[in-house]
């Protein structure tokens, strides 16, 4: 991983943006990656036609997967629930534009994989 | 490609060995284990020398560039066997060990007593005993496809055994490592599924002979090793149809096959991991995944067709010389391996004879006695034949059988 | 012999690496997996080369030539660990099946609903998984030894749990692969014999490190792995009193591991092959055979010493790093392994900075979940230590930690 | 194996001198190796004085069984029983003067193993 990027995940680790709790939660869900010993909790609201307005997330992770939850979060505010349940994960990839070998690429999907279950409406652990 | 005997020779260093001074090696015990390629070697000293770490759970570059070549080589496999996913494949020691895993894990939760396992007559030892263990250990009933006085199996009988027995399980090796018999297996599962049966197939002298295809053969269950395909020992699969697999309890346990343990209990991981207990074979899965892409490089019907013309040859040479008895359905018929019997000669003083001219051959029971049994031999001789065999060496085969039998008889 | 670091560490190929142009690498993993020594390299390119072929039952040169360096590496590493009897070597994939072994036909054959296995709360997931497989099977209870605050088995517990509850099996690890504690197992044995417990001990961080006598130690049972003592991965070794081996029921069913095999039924073979069915990993145990020699050649104190100044100067220097909170016992009592957290930093973070400046860490839970959990920690951050490193490495690492403080807090 | 020790073993293998049935016999035993087929049944005949008087052997094996059965016979005819309890394989392979690798070893020692179970008063199998 290139020292510029780099800088960016650190930054993001540091100083997210959309680490925190929502007043109103319309959909949630948490999981882990044990791992890692991450564990990621996505909240998400939306309007009357399902139009995300706004997305917070919160837990402890590795810097990786706390700057993929903060890029995802500020990605998917103003986009409808559908297009969140059809993003692939080259999408969020494509968005961190970093290269991650197989281990390190656990952590950077986690926020996906969260965010997904809670736009679904899984329960945890399934 | 075309076939450049003198190239192909070139990639198996143990060919330049002299069994003694003047004594070139003349290798013809492939079924038991093949030669180990050159670029086998060569991917497991890349990895032994620059990549070396374990896998899965490191951060850092070597354990991120080690895991990404044992993936690799998990996909080179499948590749190899037409397996539709890398998740199917499962690395274990050898076919031995994944044939014993569908009997542990498969068999344990699937079958109970009164269930009937159908085998054949001619199976290798590792698809029969790990059967005879579930089968004392649960009191299930093993069945066995016949083998005719041809050397095949007796599909008739089969088909009897199949309605009457209504096995849970058929288990069939795709060739034989003694007769050399390339059974119809693609013919037995689609009768064997017709009754509801679970297939497993041996396919340890298949892969490393001729194109396999698991989709195409249609089985559940595909087991071989890797020393016999020109990958290192120490290193074997078994596919499984993810579905199964997923289904399946857990083999041995320990690191990589959970997801999470604490004192009391785990949860397991997600295939192939769940079956993969502790360190993998790294090195060795590697080098199984190198030897691989050498076959497809070198494309199974060109390796198929060098070792039919050898067996038939050394079949019609072996027919002409009166004290031997084939053992074995003959040309056209046989893949890899050519066994016979003499007569008063004891297979270890006919292998003994030939190792003096160089000659490697194997001589016992080959880990198939019921089958020896069935024609009342205690053991046989048997030459095999791979892809770096050459005409030549059927010479030193025959005149060193014409010389034990003018010696002993 | 005196110690000659550099001439060391020439025999172990994989340092010559860059970990990037211009970066070297600085290899801190080798509790998870040690590099390979130049001669076991070697020893089993001269097998691959010269010898490769299958083992036991061939009459041929070859195959006598690998069987003899097969039998030869067993007794080699017989007298690595002081064992009476070479056919008291078991070769099993690694530790983890080592353990499985065990306790799939030891435990299999002798532990009934209601027995207790005492284990310890710093087991390796390899001690943990395969016992809760067979709790859950049989309805045997585990019970843990306790760890105190200060990182050491808690023995008065241990005495309590042995008197009440009188566990048929106490299985314990020689040395943390997470704190480096070193646990006395000669004295925990002696407590578990009297009364009436059979032995196990994981042995895996161990063997590298220091002096092994399973004779003095008094074990029954004795585990460890060859890919974490400088040889090939795909290869362990599993040690066992020959009067309990010779009672336990076979493992895996196949060749080898039979003496003579009907269509329904089998007789087992004498030990230690009764344990190995199929072809077993014959290069790589030779492969272990040559790291047994490298390390009697050097010794196993100074391999031991050179560890414990290097374990002793890391917990040192981190124990002056503020933020550092080093998890494990201290200098004088710790092993190969120095692990640790920093509070707000994740340990894949700081593994990934040290990576960019070549230093190998592991990040993470070291399959040691439960130990983990019981220091309310999600994972750590391991720096491990082995024969080919140098102070100078000591500097790289601290100031990689250095930096990643800077980095992320 | 040198050529020389081969044609010892290849004669003794046609042309055994003990091969055969005992009219009468005080001690027999047959065992087998399996792993190559061997089988050996081992007769001997003793005086009052529990000196052997005779000893045959009969059975298929490889030639190296059946020489090593030939030689081994020879030997102990004219011994007491006691000598013969007390030999150990060396003693054996001595007789033969060759050196055999791992495998062709228990052809080797087949022999003894069986005229040990005779002279013991084994059952087979035990
Ligand atoms: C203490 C201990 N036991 C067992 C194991 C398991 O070793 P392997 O994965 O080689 O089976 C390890 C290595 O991870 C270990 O450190
Ligand atoms: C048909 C067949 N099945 C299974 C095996 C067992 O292979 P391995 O000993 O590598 O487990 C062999 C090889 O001996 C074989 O020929």
């Amino acid at each position: 991983m290139d020292d510029l990027y780099r800088q960016m995940i650190v930054e993001r680790h540091k100083h997210p943006l959309h680490r925190g709790e929502l007043p109103h939660v319309d959909f949630e869900f948490e999981d882990e990656n044990p791992f890692c010993g991450d564990h990621l909790h996505v909240m998400v609201q939306v309007d009357e036609n399902n139009i995300i307005t706004d997305a917070k997330f919160d837990g402890s992770g590795c810097a990786i997967s706390t700057a993929s939850a903060d890029i995802l979060m500020e990605y998917v505010i103003g986009k409808p629930l559908d297009v969140v349940k059809g993003m692939d994960k080259e999408e969020l990839l494509d968005l961190m534009g970093i290269e991650f070998g197989p281990v390190r690429l656990k952590c950077a999907l986690l926020s996906l994989k969260v965010l997904k279950g809670a736009v679904y409406g899984l329960e945890e652990g399934e | 490609m075309a076939w450049d005997a003198a190239r192909l020779r070139d990639d198996f260093p143990a060919l330049a060995r002299e069994v003694r001074p003047g004594v070139p090696l003349v290798y013809l015990d492939s079924a038991a284990t093949a030669l180990i390629a050159r670029p086998v070697l060569e991917a497991m000293a890349d990895f032994e020398t620059r990549h070396r770490a374990n896998i899965h759970r490191g951060v850092h570059t070597l354990a991120e560039e080690a895991t990404a070549l044992y993936e690799q080589a998990r996909a080179d496999i499948a590749a190899l066997i037409h397996a539709p996913d890398p998740r199917e494949i499962i690395f274990t020691r050898n076919a031995t060990e994944a044939i014993n895993l569908v009997a542990r894990t498969w068999g344990q939760a699937n079958l109970k007593a009164g269930d009937t396992v159908l085998l054949t007559e001619m199976e290798h030892h590792a698809n029969l005993v790990p059967w005879q263990m579930l089968a004392q250990e649960k009191g299930i009933h093993l069945e066995f496809i016949p083998v005719t006085g041809e050397y095949l199996l007796d599909l008739d009988a089969m088909q009897r055994l199949l309605e009457t027995t209504r096995p849970k399980l058929v288990g069939v090796m795709q060739v034989s490592n003694v007769l050399g018999t390339v059974n119809p297996v693609r013919e037995i599962i689609a009768a064997a599924r017709a009754v509801g049966a679970v297939t497993l197939v041996d396919g340890a002298q298949a892969v490393p002979h001729m194109a396999v295809d698991v989709q195409a053969i249609g089985a559940d269950f595909y087991a071989f090793s890797g020393h016999k395909m020109f990958g290192p020992t120490g290193i074997g699969v078994l596919w499984g149809r993810a579905q199964l697999l997923e289904a399946m309890p857990p083999f041995l346990g320990g690191g990589d096959m959970i997801r999470s343990v604490s004192l009391r209990s785990f949860k397991t991981n997600d295939i192939p991991y769940k079956f993969e207990a502790g360190t993998p074979a790294i090195a060795q899965a590697i080098g199984l995944g190198a030897a691989a892409r050498y076959l497809q490089e070198i494309g199974m019907e060109n390796v198929e067709a060098h070792s039919r013309a050898l067996v038939d040859e050394t079949i019609n040479r072996l027919a002409a010389v009166p004290q031997v008895r084939l053992f074995g359905p003959g040309t056209g018929r046989q893949l890899a391996s050519v066994s016979f019997t003499i007569d008063g000669l004891h297979p270890h003083d006919i292998s003994q004879v030939l190792d003096t001219r160089g000659a490697a051959v194997r001589a016992g029971h080959h880990c198939a006695m019921p089958l020896h049994t069935r024609f009342g031999l205690p053991a046989s001789t048997r030459a095999s034949f791979s892809l770096y065999n050459q005409r030549e060496e059927i010479d030193v085969l025959i005149q060193g059988i014409l010389l034990a039998i003018d010696l002993f008889l």
